[in-house]
């Protein structure tokens, strides 16, 4: 295995605020597996959605600064947990490489922008670069006893010729992690389908209808858990559960966590180092189910 | 040379068996060898080994074909054998080689440079480290190392590559590695319309002689050569530096994967056109390309006559 | 010589962009042409015609005629030559329409490539020499590879006209797809009932010899005589004491072997027979399933064979036939659909392909003809057929359209509704492909009649809800997304180049398409030839075809090599490379290169020479371009006629 | 039913715009639905994406431009990912948002707005300050936070901070908005002289300044 | 009257009889729009193809040469391509020592059936020339005919 993984870290704006626990986790369980990540250094957004859905442009200089930020560690990479800021900077990467699109995007930066910087997920790095088989031999408490779904959203793996990792159609990044820590893994049909993004504040009924759709889908196939690999996702899906309930009036109750954070149980960190407390459906019961079939698994051995 | 009267000794003890020996004996001054064709005992004293032995014997072999020749070749001059077998021009039963451990060879161009003029030579003392020359009742002293021909300096096969007797210590031959083209890739530097120009310039002294093609022992079509057939008609038989030029690259190509680097192309020239540098270039293409060296395995296939379904060191132009 | 010069309008399709007049007149100042004119269609009867009398008027010794490509009619004019008394290699053509008027409408740089491309012809023409074709015995049995209806066809057509055929199938028994169906298009006549009295006339023909599970190894020679080298694969059945009895089936432990014929619908035995009506009706282990052969355990059918005729150290057997033509009738094979992960690549066991629809609709499959979910077994109620998997989508790298799988979704649907009634058949299409006689109002009846419901427009997902799959897809009619919950989903997926397809085409020396098809002579005039002589096409195996098509050309090839053969003797192509014999130093570059072993050493007066075997020569001049003395020349292409070709384009 | 003359109403300069800006070739689409089969949204839209694609290829730019589900859009990417004739299809989605903006044309308000705050947040901030966000898109919407049922959720988890993290480079950030503003006023003014937008309604909105509204948000919070 | 001076250059393309002459037909016949400058011989095998055909086509004073034949494996006499694919690119390596860019030849594979291929490779081939513009040239029997004239030029 690779001793010396190391990389730029962008950790994107929800980090700070409504997906804080995602980079805890993150940043937590690279620590465990000895990955460095270094912060580049007073990293701006990328734009987000918003930017693309007014100018191109616009967008590309937003994650462009960021791509030079990271140009100037030295680096010619960099990873960060969020999809959308990974779409973004791998977007801008991409269209840059046309000279007339370039010149326009240096029409509003400072300096020129680099355009050798590429980017990965943290995912992505987790299973290619660590892999998942190292992963395993890290496991000290399994998470054996309840099913979990993973839901990798739209924008991790697609458009496939852009983001370049994993099945368009069928990632499975995150269940082989998951089976790696001794989870149950329930394949969820809908891993690439929309949860409504971030209408979250302008059209909420988008939201409900759609979050509600792979929750209860997840429901029908047994999950007792969903995985995310994305803020928005995370949010709609566990912030925005209780909205969706009453809207749909269904009666979900269905702990939705990133993917980091099971990982860093499973590698023996502690839930306040994971951020588990700041999620709002509460994990509890599946967590403690979990604990007490490991507990009979040792008594048994 | 030491080893000359060895060399002297097992020939005598073969020639019974052969026709003929080629070696090398005095010329018309002290500063010329010319071969020598030794059919009887007492020829065998005149042959003389020297660093003036300048001449690939291999060349005469082809036109012997049928007959029981012995044959002295210096390491270079082995490789050309090679070549001949592999192309099963001569037959191997029908050659004895008898190699030796070669120093070097002059290169008279040089000397005659160092000394303006080669008139008439008197005397020529040669020792491993200097050439002592009288000529006009004063003395000079050449140093061997400057004198010798490039090919000497960086040979990579002092020895005979193949021979049925050996006369003398073994040098120990360098063997593939490390070829040195300093000349070609120097040459490469030039802009591409010098590199055009240079040659304009180079190939129009061209008298059309063709002693770079008899010189070449690889040159086998003799009498039926490109250069002077209406059928193909590759060339006119015009004084234009088209097809001077033109009769480079044919031998050249032609010479592709079989060209050992002997020299005799040059050396030949009666007007100094560095026509080795095309052949050299060639070579360099085929070792890159193809890892072959010509002039070391009889039994090796050249690589214009064999191919990979997958070749490696091809990459191919994508549109 | 004296050259004559025809320039061709081709109507307008040269004459629109090329002056033709002036290319001419320009030709008149050419050394050596003593004639030249523009003629409106050179090839036309009165366009030949005027070729012989100027040839005759101006005694002509070579002509030059600039129109369309030589590929399409270097062999019409050549005749027309002839027919003035001139040999026929005495003739050029420049090719001014496919490779100048119809790339470019710029009509003065048009005109002035064309004189060039004259000047370059008849330079060329003034080094040509008559050639004089050579006659040579030709083998009259022809070898069919491929045992589907298409070769079928071939081979009883080529028997019926007196030849003796040799059969190979890869398979071990013949009938290839069509023997996988269950009923036909747009007749729904049973497959089996129409296809099994031919299958049965091949295997008693006197004239068909039959390999089944074998494949060709090696193919040599040239048209009039090929050596083929056939590989039988090893059965560990001795075929000529096996009556088919099946015993062995019955016995046979292991009982999971795949089933191919059935296209894994439900397993088979390591030892078995493809189906009841197989040809020949044989049996055959599956080496990967058989317990004797993997574990050297059991031996079952070893015992209840009656005729002991199972030999478990069987090998496979080398056969070589020779034969004077090759009709290649190797088919399709489906396109790999699971790349398509949106319709579950693969996962869901309901999810399945026409192919193996067919096989649960026939009466002899592995359901008895009952429709089945894999799943559960139950019987499906909303049956959603898509189309166009595999076929008119880029992304995949199947632009072209397979043809044919409007027409079986059609029948499918109906044969669904007979099967059950009480079923609803819903088709996703983006168009109905339904060209052919009764095609379009079989579609119609598929609707009209059995209300099968056809949706405009493509599945973008396929996913379990329950025990149901929900299909998602779009009614462009309609405007909107639609949702089906469907209990089976039969995939039309299209065709490809059968398996190994560019394998055999090496093999036979005949060009295949960026999809693997067999590239046929000519796309409109030599629809069954193949650019290699002696070698014919039949079938899908050179573009997806239905049972009508591929049957027409089998007949088609048929006729050809009865065509072929109905002379004693074929003139070999003079065009082969010839040794001049004083020029020549045996140094035996030549034969080193010669991909045919056609040049042979040689003794003349002691000294070794190179020596051309004529018949054995292609034609292909690398020993020409071998050769450093050029003592070895090319006919037609020496270096005097190509060099002339460089000196004509570049004159200094 | 309108009826509409098909070589009249071809806008043709709109579709090479399209085309141009998306680098995607409109004449690709053979409308087979996939798009619209795939899309999570087309429930909301009020014309399919496949019929956009259609409209779009047939120069009918008014009515797309006009359309509600260019703001609709979440570039999910399911119709890029699995166009048969691999056709960018989100690409040209945002492509089409964009000349609607450039052009004036607002099919949703609220949305057009929160993208407008958002981006407001980032061009004073430097990067995205929610609380500053969500109270800016209120202001402007006039709507109530809809989501004020999750404050009392997600403030006990530390998730909210009520200024704006801090970073040095913000006015770099800044500076990349301004001049955009100014590229795209002169890209305006260009295509006014070539007479390519056939009518340019409103001028781009400017990003609303950000407002510091914290007070107004601690009332929410008080409400509960 | 070799090429409309000014805007042809003068291309001499070496094509296979069975795969890309027949590939250059399946453009025309497709009416793919092709530059004019390329002048195409016709040869059986692209193992017909003598190297010094080419180079003797530059020293006439041609400004590019393009040889095309069958995709390797696909040769109608099986092994030509093979041959000559050792052989072409030997010669592409020796042009530049004799002066000629190397760009100014290139080899390549088109099928019978890639009529659009063929279009793309004589377009961007024919772009490459006119961007290396004329190829030095000789001038006269001497070699002053030329230098004076090249001396003139720089």
């Amino acid at each position: 295995m690779n001793t010396s993984l190391n990389y730029a870290y962008y950790p994107g704006c929800s980090s700070t605020g409504t997906s804080i626990e995602y980079d805890m986790s993150s940043r937590a369980v690279c620590a465990a597996l000895d990955i460095q990540l270094n912060d580049v250094p007073d990293w701006s957004c990328c734009g987000s959605t918003p930017a693309h859905t007014v100018d191109h442009t616009l967008s590309s200089a937003l994650s462009a600064r960021n791509l030079d930020q990271v140009a100037s560690m030295g680096l010619d990479s960099c990873i960060t947990p969020c999809p959308s800021c990974l779409a973004n900077l791998k977007t801008a990467k991409h269209r840059m490489e046309d000279a007339g699109f370039r010149d326009k995007v240096n029409n509003l930066l400072d300096k020129p922008a680099n355009t050798q910087v590429g980017t990965k997920s943290v995912l992505q790095i987790l299973v290619e670069d660590y892999g998942v088989e190292n992963i395993k031999k890290k496991v000290v408490k399994p998470l054996t006893g309840r099913a979990v779904g993973a839901y990798y959203g739209c924008i991790l793996n697609r458009p496939a010729e852009l983001m370049q990792f994993d099945d368009r159609e069928h990632p499975m990044a995150m269940d082989n992690i998951m089976e790696a820590l001794g989870a149950t893994v329930v394949a969820f049909p809908l891993k690439v389908e929309c949860c409504g993004a971030s209408f979250g504040i302008p059209r909420k009924d988008l939201v409900m209808r759609l979050s509600g759709k792979l929750l209860d889908t997840a429901k029908g196939i047994g999950a007792m858990a969903l995985v995310t690999a994305c803020p928005l996702c995370q949010m709609n899906l566990d912030m925005r559960q209780a909205q969706v309930n009453n809207a749909n009036d269904s009666h979900h109750d269905m702990p939705i966590f990133y993917f980091t954070q099971l990982m860093g149980l499973a590698l023996g960190l502690t839930e306040k180092e994971l951020g588990i407390d700041k999620l709002c459906v509460s994990p509890r019961t599946v967590l403690d189910a979990m604990a007490s079939e490991q507990s009979v698994k040792e008594r048994a051995a | 040379m030491k080893f000359q009267e060895e060399l002297k000794k097992c020939i005598s003890d073969v020639m019974p068996e052969l026709d003929v020996v080629i070696g090398w004996c005095a010329s018309f001054d002290p500063l010329h060898a010319t071969p020598h064709f030794m059919r009887r005992k007492e020829d065998i004293d005149k042959l003389e080994i020297s660093p003036l032995s300048v001449h690939n014997l291999a060349t005469y072999l082809p036109g012997l074909r049928g007959k029981k020749v012995g044959i002295v070749v210096k390491g270079c001059d082995s490789r050309s054998v090679v070549e001949l077998l592999q192309e099963n021009l001569i037959d191997r039963k029908d050659v004895t080689i008898f190699g030796f451990p070669c120093t070097g060879v002059v290169d008279q161009s040089k000397i005659k440079k160092a000394l303006g003029h080669t008139g008439n030579v008197e005397s020529c003392e040669m020792s491993d480290t200097a050439l002592v020359i009288k000529m006009d009742d004063k003395t000079q002293t050449l140093a061997m190392a400057e004198m010798l021909a490039d090919k000497c300096s960086s040979c990579r096969y002092p020895d005979a590559v193949i021979s049925d007797y050996f006369a003398g210590e073994k040098i120990g031959n360098k063997g593939e590695k490390d070829v040195d083209y300093a000349a070609v890739e120097a040459f490469e530097k030039l802009s591409v319309p010098e590199r055009f120009g240079y040659w304009l310039k180079e190939l129009d002294r061209c008298i059309r002689c063709y002693a770079c093609r008899n010189a070449c022992p690889l040159c086998v079509c003799r009498d039926h050569c490109a250069a002077e057939s209406r059928d193909p008609h590759w060339l006119s038989q015009e004084n234009n530096v088209r097809d001077k030029l033109m009769f480079q690259v044919i031998h050249a190509y032609h010479l592709a994967g079989r060209c050992t680097e002997c020299g005799e192309c040059q050396r030949a020239c009666p007007v100094d056109i560095p026509v080795l540098m095309f052949k050299q270039k060639m070579n360099q293409e085929i070792r890159e390309i193809f890892q072959y060296e010509a002039g070391v395995d009889p039994e090796a296939t050249p690589p214009l006559l064999s191919f990979k379904m997958e070749e490696e060191n091809i990459t191919e132009k994508v549109w | 010589m004296k050259i004559g010069v025809f320039v061709c309008h081709c109507g307008s399709n040269i004459e629109a962009t090329v002056d033709t007049a002036a290319v001419a007149a320009a030709a008149r100042q050419f050394p050596g042409v003593a004639f030249a004119t523009d003629t409106m269609y050179t090839c036309s009867e009165p366009g030949q015609d005027e070729i012989v009398a100027a040839i005759k008027e101006h005694n002509l010794g070579g002509v030059v005629v600039a129109s369309c490509t030589p590929r399409m009619h270097e062999q019409t004019f050549r005749r027309t030559v002839e027919r003035a008394g001139l040999n026929r290699y005495l003739f050029e053509m420049a090719n001014i329409r496919e490779h100048v008027s119809w790339i470019g409408k710029d009509r003065e740089a048009n005109t002035n490539k064309s004189i060039d491309l004259v000047r370059m012809a008849t330079e060329k023409l003034t080094h040509n020499r008559p050639l004089y074709s050579k006659k040579f015995d030709i083998n009259k049995r022809v070898l069919v590879i491929g045992g589907g209806v298409a070769g079928i066809q071939a081979a009883l057509d080529c028997a019926d006209g007196g030849l003796e055929v040799v059969m190979v199938e890869k398979t071990s028994t013949i009938g290839g797809k069509m023997a996988k169906l269950d009923k036909t298009f747009p007749t729904v006549d049973c497959s089996s009932c129409i296809l099994g009295p031919r299958m049965v006339d091949v295997a008693q023909h006197p004239n068909i010899t039959l390999y089944a599970y074998s494949e060709i190894e090696e193919i040599n020679g040239y048209v009039g005589n090929f050596e083929i080298k056939v590989k039988k694969k090893a059965t560990y059945v001795d075929w000529d004491l096996c009556t088919g009895c099946g015993i062995c089936m019955e016995k046979c432990p292991s009982k999971k072997a795949t089933d191919f014929f059935n296209e894994g619908i439900g397993k088979t035995t390591a030892i078995n027979i493809p189906f009841p009506q197989a040809i020949p009706k044989k049996a055959k282990i599956d080496p990967a399933f058989c317990t004797k052969l993997t574990k050297g355990k059991c031996g079952v059918c070893a015992k209840v064979c009656p005729s002991g005729c199972i030999n478990y150290e069987m090998q496979d057997e080398f056969i070589t036939e020779k034969v004077g033509a090759i009709v290649t009738a190797t088919g399709f094979d489906l396109f790999d659909w699971s790349v398509y992960g949106e319709y579950g690549g693969g996962r869901y066991p309901d999810v399945i392909t026409g192919l193996q629809y067919e096989r649960m609709l026939s009466a002899s499959g592995p359901t008895g003809g009952h429709i089945k979910r894999p799943s559960d077994g139950k019987e499906p109620k909303n049956i959603v057929f898509i189309q166009c998997v595999g076929s008119r989508d880029k992304s995949v790298g199947r632009p072209y359209c397979t043809g044919f799988c409007c027409m079986y979704t059609a029948k499918q649907a109906i044969l669904t509704k007979d099967h059950l009634p009480e079923s609803q058949s819903y088709v996703f299409y983006m168009d109905i492909r339904a060209i052919g006689k009764l095609y379009d109002e079989f579609t119609r009846r598929a609707m009209e009649e059995y209300d099968t419901k056809y949706i405009r427009g493509r599945v973008s997902m396929i996913y379990p809800k329950g025990d149901k799959l929900l299909v998602r897809g779009a009614d462009t009619l309609m405007g909107s997304q639609v949702e089906v919950d469907a209990d089976l989903v039969v995939l039309a997926v299209g065709a490809e180049a059968a398996a190994g397809a560019s394998k055999l085409a090496e093999k036979l020396r005949i060009s295949y398409d960026t999809y693997g098809f067999y590239m046929e002579g000519h796309p409109k005039l030599k629809p069954v030839e193949t650019n290699t002589a002696g070698v014919y096409l039949a079938g899908a195996c050179q573009g997806p075809k239905d049972i009508p098509s591929s049957v027409a050309q089998g007949s088609a090839a048929a006729a050809k090599v009865l065509g072929l053969f109905s002379k004693d003797q074929l003139e070999s192509d003079p065009q082969v490379s010839i040794v001049d014999i004083k020029r020549c130093i045996g140094c035996g570059k030549c034969i080193k290169t010669c991909p045919y072993g056609a040049i042979k050493e040689t003794e003349l007066r002691g000294m070794v020479k190179a020596d051309v075997i004529e018949t054995i020569c292609q034609g292909c001049g690398i020993c020409t371009s071998t050769c450093p003395q050029g003592a070895v020349q090319l006919q037609h292409f020496t270096d005097n006629q190509i060099l002339s070709e460089v000196n004509a384009l570049c004159q200094f | 039913m309108k009826v509409i003359n098909v070589n009249l109403s071809y806008n043709s300069d709109f579709v090479t715009q399209v085309e141009e800006e998306s680098g995607q070739k409109l004449n690709n689409c053979y409308q087979c639905g996939k798009c619209t089969a795939g899309c999570p949204y087309t429930d909301e839209y009020d014309i399919a994406v496949s019929q956009i694609m259609r409209l779009t290829q047939t120069g009918q730019k008014d009515k797309v431009l006009n359309s509600k589900s260019l703001w609709l859009c979440a570039s999910c990417e399911s119709c890029t990912a699995r166009c048969p004739n691999k056709i960018d299809v989100a690409r040209i989605m945002d492509v089409l948002r964009h000349m609607a903006r450039k052009e004036g044309y607002i099919g949703i308000h609220t949305i057009k707005t929160f993208w407008d705050s958002f981006l407001g947040s980032v061009k004073n901030n430097g990067r995205v300050f929610e609380v500053g966000l969500l109270a800016n898109y209120i202001s402007h919407t006039g709507r109530f936070w809809t989501d004020m049922g999750l404050g009392h959720k997600v403030l006990p988890k530390g998730k909210i901070h009520f200024t704006p993290s801090e970073m040095q480079g913000k006015k770099e950030v800044t500076k990349i908005f301004i001049r955009f503003k100014e590229e795209s006023a002169k890209c305006r003014a260009r295509e006014k002289s070539r007479e390519i937008s056939a009518d340019s309604r409103s001028p781009q909105d400017e990003y609303v300044p950000e407002l510091r509204l914290l007070s107004r948000v601690f009332k929410h919070r008080n409400l509960h | 009257m070799p090429v409309l001076e000014g805007t042809e250059l003068r291309i001499v393309g070496f094509l296979c009889n069975w795969c890309s002459y027949g590939g250059a037909d399946t453009a025309g016949v497709g009416r793919f729009k092709q530059p004019t400058d390329l002048r195409i011989i016709r040869v059986p095998c692209s193992g017909r193809i003598d190297p010094l055909f080419i180079v003797k086509a530059m020293m006439n004073g041609a400004d590019g040469v393009l040889v095309s034949g069958c995709h390797p494996r696909d040769c109608h006499y099986s092994e030509g391509n093979f041959y000559a694919r050792r052989r072409l690119e030997i010669i592409e390596k020796f042009l530049p020592i004799l002066g000629y860019e190397p760009e100014r030849f290139a080899y390549t594979w088109v099928s019978a059936s890639e009529g659009q291929r063929w279009q793309e490779v004589v377009t961007s081939f024919t772009d490459q020339i006119h961007k290396l513009g004329p190829a030095p040239k000789i001038l006269g029997p001497q070699a002053s005919d030329t230098l004076s004239v090249m001396e003139a030029a720089l």
